[in-house]
């Protein structure tokens, strides 16, 4: 195929998520998997060495095209929209979620030492986090994880991709006084 | 000293309140710069209290969770002075680990949070390209994927018992989705043959409360006309058809 | 300002209508407008000299970037492959399905107020829903119940997955500061 990369190209720019490789594959109708690679690898570093306003981030087990961080100001400028932030309770229920899962709601409010109800219902609406089932335990309660949609605001490539507590913990000891 | 210590927890708690008392707990240790493996528990006691006694001087109501902290702190200060047997303590753990264990994972978590909150996010950092609802709506595909989530029909049910009395859905307990499960799974087997005999329905390994679930969904869908039961007349065998 | 450019192109990304001249001045507070002019050309003559995926199309006074019209048939494909959502009406309704089953129409329409005859051949159509049956009742009404595809789609183990009233309640009861 011809100007693959184009392409492929094109196809980021009007996917709403981020396209894995096999999704790319069935839509080209291309058994070729590496030259998908290739394609992508390039497109990466062209976006990369050329400063361009927006570059294409490996997130979610896909590719995606996101702008720079860096300009974040101007675009918020325009969409003249507060950013929307999650509450310091919300982020510590869903670092909770994100690090113990599957996790019981008994579990997240015994850490915290509060009820997290609420947060739990904030972060379900946003979508971040989900019900994975219920555990056999007296009155089967449910268990949640978080979702696909957590790498995605997260840009993370997989659940792997955050630093495992050891690590943070091994950070936190060489900045003692950036804790708030 | 010990005096301007105190009146130094007043003025920077004012315009915060704390979540919890592992909240407060851990804005305890960092003002008082301790090292959470060794903690002064007499200092730290205290410390709380005193903020307790602050909300409530301030009418603020003080939740149970604070009170439970606080009888914790103080039965593990009195284990604390209690003197002990030389072997017992040895053999016994420091009092402290009660608290210090549920704290030093609760500040990893919060690391982890502050970590979180720290990335690119989406939306606040970094943006992807709008999407114009001009797009040629998707036609009925031969895949025709769909883009829902368990929330989304939570939500959209909730608003049902909100505008509906909730007495609609008083039955509705995990063991009446129960039987809703196991009907939604005699009507595959249905689907798939036609008919089953009644035995066959009752897995052998099958528990009692399996059983009674079973036995609640055959109930509920005869008498909701969606299956029949037959018995044959020679043999005795009992046998449920599609409605 | 730095990287114009780039700041430019990121915009243009993100913005979902063509962007004038003057409305990228507004946003960058720049009086400048030759400036932003020469932004929008080299731009433009970047991304057509690099054969890029998509090119900067100027568009009823402002400028906005296009897919390039020789690859429509690969986007045209992505987007027959473009997950379908579902309406309101027909979420409420598969919900009232799924706690309610097995359930008749009546039932259904009784708890929305309103005919759900369409919302009801909708599900059927996308397998989410199967008639169960029939009451031996004046027009042999279709008792409805959930099919093996629903659980699929909301990615539930089993029905009993599904939030009891009970849960439901306790979710509900949001934290007035939590709306963060």
């Amino acid at each position: 195929m011809d100007n693959l990369k184009a392409i492929v190209e094109s196809l980021l720019f009007v996917a709403d998520t981020p396209l894995t490789i096999d999704k790319i594959r069935s839509i080209l109708k291309l058994k070729d998997r590496k030259a998908i690679e290739n394609a992508l690898t390039t497109l990466t570093e062209e976006y990369e060495t050329q400063k361009r306003g927006f570059f294409l981030s490996k997130v979610s087990g896909g590719y995606q095209f996101r702008t720079r961080p860096e300009f974040a100001e101007w675009i918020r400028q325009m969409k003249r929209h507060k950013p929307v932030r999650l509450s310091r309770p919300a982020m510590e229920t869903l670092a909770i979620v994100a690090y113990k899962q599957p996790v019981l709601r008994s579990d997240i409010e015994h850490l915290r030492g509060v009820d997290c109800g609420g947060t739990l219902r904030t972060l379900l609406e946003r979508g971040l986090i989900r019900v994975l089932g219920r555990r056999d335990l007296p009155g089967r309660p449910m268990v949640y994880g978080t979702t696909k949609r957590f790498l995605e605001v997260f840009e993370l490539k997989d659940l792997t991709d955050l630093p495992t507590l050891k690590e943070l913990q091994d950070m936190q000891q060489s900045w003692p006084n950036d804790s708030t | 000293m010990e005096q301007a210590q105190n009146m130094g927890a007043y003025h920077v708690d004012l315009g915060h309140t704390f979540e919890g008392p592992m909240d407060l707990l851990v804005h305890l240790v960092k003002k008082n710069e301790i090292d959470i493996y060794d903690i002064p528990i007499a200092l730290i006691t205290r410390q709380y209290l005193e903020y307790l006694n602050f909300m409530k001087a301030l009418n603020i109501d003080v939740a149970g969770d604070f009170l439970v902290m606080a009888a914790t702190l103080a039965h593990i200060k009195s284990r604390m002075l209690l003197p002990g047997k030389q072997e017992e303590q040895e053999e016994a753990e420091d009092p402290r680990m009660e608290i210090v264990r549920p704290l030093a994972e609760y500040l990893q978590l919060k690391d982890a949070a502050q970590d979180l909150a720290g990335r690119p996010q989406l939306d606040r950092d970094v943006f992807v390209r709008a999407q114009s609802d001009g797009d040629a709506s998707p036609r009925e595909g031969e895949q025709d994927l769909m883009q829902v989530s368990l929330f989304e029909l939570i939500d959209a049910f909730q608003k049902i018992i909100k505008q509906k009395s909730p007495k609609d859905f008083l039955n509705l307990t995990l063991d009446t989705i129960s039987v809703k499960s196991r009907i939604s799974q005699i009507a595959d087997i249905l689907e798939k043959r036609g008919s089953i005999t009644f035995e066959e329905l009752f897995d052998k390994e099958a528990g009692k409360s399996e059983i009674i679930v079973t036995f609640l969904a055959i109930l509920e869908m005869v008498k909701s006309q969606v299956i029949r039961i037959m018995q044959h007349a020679s043999s005795g065998i009992i046998r449920i058809f599609n409605g």
